[in-house]
């Protein structure tokens, strides 16, 4: 597989979970759509990895360990999006209970 | 036209099409379950590579845990379909264009002649095996590994801070 | 290393403390103590005794001039804890857990500052952020600082988002995350980088850009540091602001320096934006907490110009620049949080009613604005000669210097309404270790003014 | 003795500091003592001093006192100069000035002791300006002295300060001098620029060493300007009648007898330039004819006694600058030694008959003081007889010698300068018809209280009569007796070099005979219709109409002055201050800083409170920076 | 030695005085401070050897900076003007009463410190630093103790002056850059040498500042509100030094180093300063509060002061050099009688006053010597330095020379108007109670009454203290 395909399915990803981001106002919704970002980058991190990979092999063998950093990264992405969750449905659960919303938009109190 | 390629063309066809099912979805419930299929198809992507510990953890974290905690709330705050009045038009119009935007400048800037030779290596290769990343992660990563306990940490006592009555 | 080290354990120390003691009238004393071990350990590292000399695969990388940076951070964290300490605590119940978390994100600003590696640099501005939307949210049940909490949080992780996708472009080209030009792929003519480190190195660029909020990525600041607890605001406003600009100068300035083509215009638009956009807003605020969320986004303009041109004059401006903004700042919120009303209105007669506080303030305020003999002043001088030096032309400079002129006038509003105005400010008490505090810290940024080198930039030569 | 002549100005100075700083210590007495004993000091000295200069074989002398500005190039030196002019001018300055300061003590007397001593501080004040004026040995002590004694002029004439009008009065006399000045001041630094030295010896020097005329004609004119202010010619003469609002001797002695005189002085020492500038000599002529006749036949139509010699005196120093102009230096400088005489006695006489009337100026409420006060009407009698020019007294023999070298150089200038002669013969007889003969028509406790005035007043009036009759008999004209002129002779030294440029045409001595007898008759007859015309005025008739309101309002000088030069200054400086000031520049600062708040306000609203704008701005700014860095 | 004791004196003594408790103590203190400074200054004045005339510590020196300080003619003249105009006022309002006097005189005392410094500083940066150091203190002073309008009016005058000191900084650093020795050090920027374009930059960057400073004429309005609402105290110190900063600053930083330029845009500079002076004096003479009217008689002097700097002949510098310290001493005369009647009679405005000479006379005496300075008449120390100015611009041409000149008459006109309005006519209900002048003002206005007669008559010593300064300059600029 050319290594564009996944450049542009991982983009495409990310974009989608940018607009996501941008058109909905529900918290919880919103965050998901982040998630989704990140996995278009988890997704772009092995592709390059793999191509890194390939690259090193068709060089020094396929013994090589090349690329490996990429897959521990998404690794450490997934721990990082993990703790993030935890914290971040902590928050929303805590706006919850003193505004019974979640919508965003009702967020302005702080303003100009 | 390889088996590969055919497994590739759907697990993307599916993914984008489900991820677009995540942010249109009216009811967050159906968003969840929409973006759980996104996961499951990227960790087919996962194993498309050879990835398979990340795949293995990606359904076991993101499809499993993380998603479960959505839905938990999700149930927990009986979020129904209108409880969330769409938002003002031009802005989501906007917010579509501009995610548009950012597409196409992205595409813009990385349609650089230098990738078009590489390729990914689909199957084959070694490194996505646990036995070789525990070697790495645990040489090399020893202090990242590390690390990430502290952000742990903070995670937890923040969600406790956060949580702890008073 | 013994920073790292030290300020993590110390977290966790921090976190069992809470257990243990019951009231939280103690945490204060233990964190004055962790930070002054912390000191203890950069002097060590300074001179290389060290817990561990090994760099962990290039993980990391310690360098003089981010130890003596990372020692800037931790006195201002000392005079923070020493002036605001009472407040922390005042917070909530959990003392001992917000000292926890702010240990942790030391932590977070030791890693920013000495990364040698996208992934530890990913980790730093994690373990940096986490907390902090944390300690925003303490105050619970304030709807402001619910509100602040999750936007930071939301904005947060959007940002993370696009630094991963930066960093995934990188390592795209070059295959491995750690820095240094060296690494730049394949080592081929900087001139013609390949076209996914360029975008990636604008995508970090803007999420950098984000978390020491450059327009137009500043919009969280205002409402998150008016939200947050006042004590939180100050600390974010300066401690975490330097860990943010550390961790950008060490990523554009060493890692990426020789590829200013494919970043410098975009981060001259951002500085001037930044400029322009701070300096504007702040100037209609009516609260002064407010104002100084916007003065904070204005002063980051300045620094960004370290990052810009990265030479000799940045690196040292930087250092000077980051000093005497955080103790000036730190000083200033010090007594806002005494004072009750913090619109301007809230500080008239101050000087009256309180002559050493307002003295210490004002001249904390001068130093802000930039007045000659106050740190400042020299900070941004430095900042303006590394343009020059960069080789800016006259007009940006002039830019810049008007929007100095420009925050001259709000933050005068302050000395104004304390000296001029007449009026009877509401506050809470002022302890004499506030006074002390103040007045060392005063003290401190004079100096800065006066002698930076003796006191502060010549210690790089020891390391 | 001529090296101690700095003694001369000296002494009214000393009398300045000491009357000045112990003006609530001494008695009026003392004060009156002090002041008239410095002058009368600084008589003698210049009395000595004349002795020297009169000796034949003298040569000027300069006495350098300091280095007043020297560096670089540059050198002016605070020194004096002697030589004939400035000591015949020291003579008339300090002699007439001591008369003066006698006739004040008595006149001024009743004066609070403070005021008393004022006036005199500020008297001896001036003539020790008068006399740095007069001498400096260059232009720039001789500018220090002019505008010293306009300084003096404006303190004396506001010198009864409560009273507003007195104050303008001074105030106008100040400014229109400065305007004079200002012209002075310019050509003063041309000279620099072009002889590179301000001395009147290397000025002069080098002037005849060869300089285009057109420069030369240029600085003549800026000094005649200053000389126009402060001597009172057109157009800057209407500060003059005004100043009669000083103190009657003030009057006399400022605004007769020494100041005015100051630019006939200036252009007499300069006459080396105005003689190489034959367009300016024209200028000047012209002009004071002009000023002769306008003066002369205002004065036909006043009624406030000193408002009437004002006027005259102005048509009189027409007389002067028209000698001047051409060419007839000595017969000009003759002309203020005997104006000098007869309008500082005729000043006196007003004085005291205003003494007498108890502050009364208007001589249409006066009449018959003949028999009241005969010292009085004796020697103003003698002083009109000098003005009006019959002989043998002073002011003919002055005058005619002005009017005949006008014949030699124009006849058209002697006819104008004639008919000026006639009116001065008619208003001065007018004038002295109305004041002592016919009946009195004042009030009658100002009848009562008539008397003739005290010594103080009357000894003076007497030595000054006597000068005014006599003094012509320095000048007697060569046609007369050859060689009797002994100004002339005297004087020769100082217009050595004018002469020999350019020699004085000659008239021959029948035609000059024929013109003075035809003058002489028409004055007599001028003189007797007065008289006649007047001696029976038995009070105010109908208000004047046409020509004579027309003089009688000065020509409306004063109006079209104001119309075009005041007004409009006063409210091009209120349109300044209120529009260009204020709403202009000031408002363009202001508007700047509004304009920051401004924006400030517009742009803070971008921050909606709304996370989702939030991001949505975040990515636009990725989206726009992204085209920037990449695709520009 | 001399020239670090100048700044040292004032600024501790300054900062002693902070912590004096009783107004008095401080008022006392400053006092004798303020004498003590002007005794350095004198000796400075006198003392010719170069030693005591210079001092250089090392400061800053990886920026190229040093605290390197030089005593020239003009820094001499200046001290001088300094070191009396403090004690001239401080005695002068010795009965005024100040709210917590130790600040207030502390401040005065910081100024003078500033104002010493912006005087002798022979290193751009710390020129710079001092420049602002002299602002500061001034602007408390001002907006602490001045009338109603006090803090928007101070206000403007800081940011404005300050924008202007920013952009210098910039030229600043332009020329720091450009120079190859790459310092600050005055006679090391005299080296450098600039092509026309640079030249023309960095001129406009400095001469804003300075213009600002003077201020000359469209720059201007800050002054008289300024003036107008600072404490006549302040408002002395104002206008009798600290428009010498700018003045200062375009001799030494600016004509010196910038010929070309200077040449370039004499016309437009000595335009704008001409157009000023008629202007100032035609609004003065609609002003009917004092301190205004003074205020624009000041801009109309400045500005002839600045064209003859322009005219750049060695009489027009030299006769600015002597002005700047008869200037500075006449208008402090005229703000001390001012401050006499404002602290007699509450008011300023003109058309409330009259009859002061029947009721104060020898306030009115002192008055009306003050306006004869004020005028420049002969024998006053403002005539030399007048004529000299007036000659210089005479030189670089005559028109602009006769324009100017109607400032002469203009000038009269406004002064004797105040005159007459102050002192002349009868006194009314308000003035009828005046007393006179208090023994600690004549004494001051006598002291300046002789200066002013002594340098008016005999103003050599001036000259011999400043010929040298034009003489440098004059080559600098060959």
């Amino acid at each position: 597989m050319p290594i564009n395909y996944y450049i542009f399915l991982g983009v495409i990803l990310f974009c989608i979970g940018v607009t996501g981001v941008l058109t909905r106002r529900n918290a919880i919704i919103i965050f998901m759509c982040i998630e989704l970002m990140l996995n278009a980058v988890n997704l772009l991190l092995v592709a390059f990895s793999k191509m890194h990979h390939a690259i090193a092999a068709a060089n020094q063998g396929a013994a090589t360990t090349v690329g490996t950093e990429g897959q521990l990264f998404v690794f450490f992405i997934m721990v990082v999006a993990a703790a993030e969750v935890s914290v971040g449905l902590a928050i929303i659960v805590m706006m919850y209970r003193n505004t019974h919303s979640v919508d965003v938009n009702f967020l302005n109190r702080l303003k100009h | 036209m390889s088996i590969t390629q055919i497994l590739f063309w759907f697990l993307s066809i599916l993914t984008i099409f489900s991820a677009l099912m995540v942010i249109t979805r009216k009811n967050p419930v159906y968003s969840v379950l929409w973006l759980i299929i996104t996961f499951i198809a990227i960790s087919g992507h996962y194993i498309l590579l050879n990835a398979q510990f990340l795949a293995v953890v990606n359904v076991i974290v993101y499809a499993g845990a993380i998603m479960v905690l959505f839905l938990f709330v999700i149930m927990l705050m009986n979020l129904d379909a209108d409880a969330e009045q769409t938002k003002n038009k031009w802005l989501q119009l906007a917010g579509v264009v501009a995610g548009g935007c950012l597409l196409l400048i992205l595409v813009a800037a990385l349609k650089g002649a230098e990738n078009q030779a590489k390729t990914v290596e689909m199957g084959t290769g070694s490194i996505g095996l646990i036995e070789n990343l525990g070697q790495v992660l645990f040489k090399q990563y020893i202090l990242p590994f590390e690390i990430s306990s502290v952000l742990f940490l903070s995670a937890m006592v923040g969600a406790v801070v956060i949580g702890k009555k008073n | 290393m013994n920073v790292l080290i030290l300020s993590t354990l110390w977290g966790i120390v921090m976190m069992f403390g809470g257990l243990i003691f019951k009231k939280t009238g103690a945490a204060t004393y233990f964190a004055v103590a962790g930070i002054l071990l912390l000191l203890l350990g950069s002097v060590g590292d300074v001179s290389g005794v060290v817990i561990t000399k090994s760099t962990f695969g290039g993980m990391l990388n310690f360098q003089g001039y981010t130890e003596l940076f990372l020692t800037v951070v931790l006195v201002s964290v000392l005079f923070y804890f020493l002036l605001s300490g009472r407040d922390i605590e005042a917070v909530g119940p959990g003392g001992f857990d917000y000292y926890a978390l702010v240990f942790f994100v030391i932590t977070g600003i030791t890693l920013c500052a000495s990364y040698n590696n996208l992934l530890m640099l990913f980790l730093g501005i994690e373990i940096l952020s986490i907390p902090l939307y944390i300690l925003t949210g303490s105050d619970k049940k304030n709807l402001k600082s619910n509100e602040a909490a999750l936007k930071y949080f939301l904005m947060g992780s959007f940002s993370t988002g696009i630094m991963l996708l930066g960093i995934a472009f990188i390592y795209g080209d070059s295959g491995r995350f750690d820095l240094g030009t060296a690494n730049l792929p394949f080592g081929m003519m900087i001139t013609t980088l390949p076209a996914l480190t360029k975008a990636g190195l604008l995508l970090l660029l803007f999420a950098m850009a984000f978390k020491v909020s450059v327009a137009p990525f500043h919009f969280w600041t205002p409402d998150v540091y008016d939200g947050a607890p006042t004590v939180f605001t100050s600390f974010m406003a300066t401690i975490v602001k330097a860990g943010g600009f550390i961790a950008f100068l060490k990523l554009f300035g060493e890692g990426y320096a020789k590829s200013e083509y494919t970043w410098g215009l975009a981060m001259l638009v951002l500085i001037v934006a930044t400029l322009l956009i701070g300096n504007l807003t702040a100037v209609f605020q009516q609260s002064a907490k407010r104002m100084m969320a916007y003065s904070s986004i204005a002063q980051a303009g300045f620094m960004l110009m370290a990052v810009y041109a990265h030479n000799s004059f940045a690196t040292d401006g930087l250092l000077v620049y980051t000093a005497s903004y955080c103790l000036a700042t730190i000083g200033v919120f010090a007594v806002l949080t005494r004072v009750k009303d913090h619109s301007y209105e809230g500080f008239n007669g101050l000087a009256k009613k309180e002559p050493l506080l307002a003295l210490t303030m004002a001249i904390c305020l001068l130093s802000l604005a930039g007045i000659p003999l106050t740190g400042g002043f020299l900070g941004k001088y430095y900042m303006l000669t590394a343009l020059v030096k960069a080789g800016q032309g006259p007009y940006m400079l002039v830019f810049a210097v008007l929007c100095a002129a420009v925050s001259v006038y709000y933050y005068f509003r302050l000395i104004q309404a304390m000296y001029f105005k007449d009026g009877n400010p509401a506050l809470s008490p002022v302890s004499t270790g506030l006074k002390t505090g103040m007045v060392g810290l005063t003290i401190l940024i004079i100096l800065l003014g006066v002698i930076p080198y003796d006191l502060l930039l010549n210690w790089q030569l020891f390391f | 003795m001529s090296q101690l002549v700095y003694l001369v100005p000296l002494f009214p100075l000393v009398g300045f500091l000491v009357i000045g700083l112990g003006r609530n210590l001494w008695s009026k007495t003392l004060t009156g003592l002090i002041g008239c004993a410095t002058v009368l000091a600084s008589f003698v000295v210049s009395v000595m001093i004349f002795n020297e200069v009169r000796t034949p074989g003298f040569t000027p002398v300069t006495v350098k006192l300091f280095d007043f500005i020297h560096f670089g190039t540059l050198n002016i030196n605070f020194a004096f100069q002697v030589d004939q002019l400035s000591s015949l001018f020291l003579l008339i300055i300090t002699g007439v000035g001591s008369l003066i300061h006698i006739y004040s003590t008595s006149y001024m007397h009743e004066e609070k002791p403070h005021h008393f001593a004022r006036y005199f501080c500020y008297l001896n004040l001036f003539v020790f300006s008068m006399l740095l004026l007069v001498l400096g040995a260059n232009y720039v002590i001789m500018f220090i002295g002019w505008e010293g004694v306009g300084l003096c002029s404006y303190l004396l004439i506001g010198f009864w300060f409560t009273n507003g009008d007195y104050n303008y009065a001074a105030r106008k006399a100040f400014i229109m001098n400065r305007i004079g000045d200002l012209a002075f001041l310019i050509g003063i630094f041309w000279i620099l620029a072009q002889f590179g030295s301000v001395n009147y010896q290397d000025v002069f020097s080098r002037a005849q060493g060869g300089v285009t005329t057109s420069v030369v004609t240029g600085i003549t004119l800026l000094l005649f300007i200053g000389a126009t202010g402060k001597s009172a010619q057109i157009p800057l003469y209407t500060w003059l009648p005004d100043a009669m609002a000083g103190p009657t001797p003030v009057s006399a002695l400022i605004h007769a007898a020494t100041m005015v005189t100051a630019g006939i002085y200036m252009i007499a020492r300069s006459n080396v330039l105005y003689t190489l500038a034959p367009a300016t000599e024209g200028v000047i002529a012209v002009i004071g004819l002009c000023t002769a006749i306008l003066a002369a036949s205002i004065a036909i139509q006043q009624n406030d006694i000193k408002k009437v010699l004002a006027y005259s005196t102005v048509s009189q120093l027409g007389y002067m600058f028209l000698g001047l102009g051409v060419g007839a230096y000595t017969g000009a400088v003759f002309h203020v030694m005997t104006h000098a005489f007869f309008k500082a006695l005729l000043f006196l006489g007003a004085g005291s008959v205003i003494h007498a009337m108890g502050g009364e100026q208007d001589i249409r409420k006066m009449g018959g003081l003949r028999k009241f006060m005969p010292v009085t009407w004796i020697t103003f009698l003698i002083g009109t007889i000098a003005i009006a020019g019959i002989p043998p007294f002073s002011g003919f023999f002055s005058k005619d010698e002005i009017l005949s070298h006008a014949y030699a150089h124009n006849p058209v200038l002697y006819i104008i300068g004639l008919f000026g002669a006639l009116m001065t013969a008619f208003y001065m007889f007018r004038l002295l018809a109305m004041t002592f003969l016919g009946q009195f028509r004042g009030t009658h406790e100002q009848e009562h209280h008539l008397h003739e005035s005290p010594a103080a007043i009357t000894i003076p009036l007497i030595v000054l009569a006597v000068l005014a009759a006599g003094a012509g008999f320095l000048g007697i004209p060569a046609y007369m007796h050859p060689d009797a002129h002994i100004l002339e002779k005297f004087l020769a030294p100082v217009f050595a070099a004018s002469t020999d440029m350019k020699p004085l045409a000659e008239t021959p001595a029948g035609v000059e005979w024929a013109l003075t007898g035809a003058s002489v008759v028409l004055i007599l007859i001028c003189s007797a219709w007065a008289l006649a015309k007047f001696a029976k005025f038995t009070g105010p008739g109908k208000e004047a109409t046409g020509f004579a309101k027309i003089l009688e309002n000065k020509w409306y000088v004063d109006e079209l002055y104001d119309a075009v030069i005041v007004r409009p200054i006063n409210g091009l400086a209120g349109f300044l201050n209120k529009y260009v000031e204020r709403l202009g520049l000031d408002g363009i600062v202001n508007g700047i800083g509004r304009l920051v708040q401004y924006s400030g306000r517009q742009i803070r609203l971008l921050q909606s409170g709304q996370a989702g704008t939030y991001i949505l701005l975040m990515v636009i700014g990725m989206v726009v920076l992204f085209i920037v860095q990449l695709f520009i | 030695m001399l020239a670090l004791l100048l700044i040292l004196i004032p600024l501790v003594t300054g900062c002693v005085t902070f912590l004096l408790k009783q107004g008095s103590a401080a008022k006392i203190w400053s006092l004798l401070a303020s004498v003590a400074t002007l005794g350095v200054s004198i000796a400075a004045a006198v003392d010719k050897d170069a030693s005591a005339r210079t001092f250089k510590g090392d400061w800053l020196s990886d920026l190229g900076a040093s605290f390197s300080l030089h005593i020239d003619g003009m820094g001499a003249i200046l001290v001088l003007l300094t070191g009396i105009s403090l004690v001239l006022v401080l005695v002068s309002t010795y009965h005024n009463t100040y709210k917590n006097p130790s600040v207030y005189y502390g401040l005065m005392l910081l100024s003078q410190a500033g104002l010493m410094g912006v005087f002798l500083a022979a290193d751009g940066l710390l020129f710079y630093f001092f420049w602002e150091l002299a602002l500061i203190p001034v602007y408390f002073l001002s907006s602490g103790w001045g009338g109603e309008r006090r803090i928007q009016v101070t206000f403007k005058f800081f940011i404005y002056t300050f924008v202007g000191s920013l952009i210098m900084l910039v030229g600043l650093l332009y020329l720091y850059a450009l120079n190859p020795e790459s310092s600050f050090a005055l006679e090391s920027l005299y080296r450098v040498h600039l092509t026309p374009d640079q030249q023309d930059i960095l001129f406009w960057m400095f001469f804003v500042a300075f213009a600002i400073k003077m201020p000359i004429f469209p720059f201007h309005t800050w002054q008289p509100d300024t003036y107008e609402q600072s404490p006549t105290s302040v408002t002395m110190i104002l206008s009798g030094v600290m428009v010498k900063m700018g003045l200062l600053g375009v001799i030494r930083w600016v004509v010196p180093i910038f010929p070309e330029a200077v040449h370039h845009f004499e016309n437009v500079v000595i335009g704008l300063s001409v157009v000023g002076m008629v202007y100032a004096s035609l609004i003065a003479f609609r002003q009917d509060d004092l301190k205004r009217m003074v205020a624009y008689s000041s801009i109309a002097h400045i500005g002839l002061m600045c064209a003859a700097v322009f005219s750049s002949s060695q009489i027009g510098f030299q006769g600015v050099l002597v002005q700047l310290f008869n200037h500075g001493i006449n208008i402090i005369g005229l703000w001390i009688v001012i401050d006499a009647i404002e602290q007699r009679l509450g008011t300023r405005k003109m058309s409330e006053l009259g009859g002061l000479a029947t009721t104060a006379p020898s306030l009115a005496i002192l008055l009306v010597i003050m306006s004869l300075a004020n005028v420049a008449l002969p024998l006053t120390n403002a005539f030399i330095g007048e004529f000299l100015m007036f000659d210089g611009l005479y030189q670089f041409n005559v028109w602009y020379m006769a324009f100017a000149g109607l400032s002469i008459i203009l000038g009269a006109v406004y002064t004797l108007r105040m005159v007459q309005m102050v002192i002349y006519g009868k006194e009314n209900a308000l003035t009828s109670t005046m007393p006179d002048l208090k023994l600690n003002q004549k004494l001051m206005l006598a002291g300046i009454t002789i200066l002013i007669i002594v340098y008016g008559v005999y103003p050599e010593p001036l000259f011999r203290m400043t010929e040298e300064t034009v003489h440098a300059i004059i080559a600098q600029l060959k």
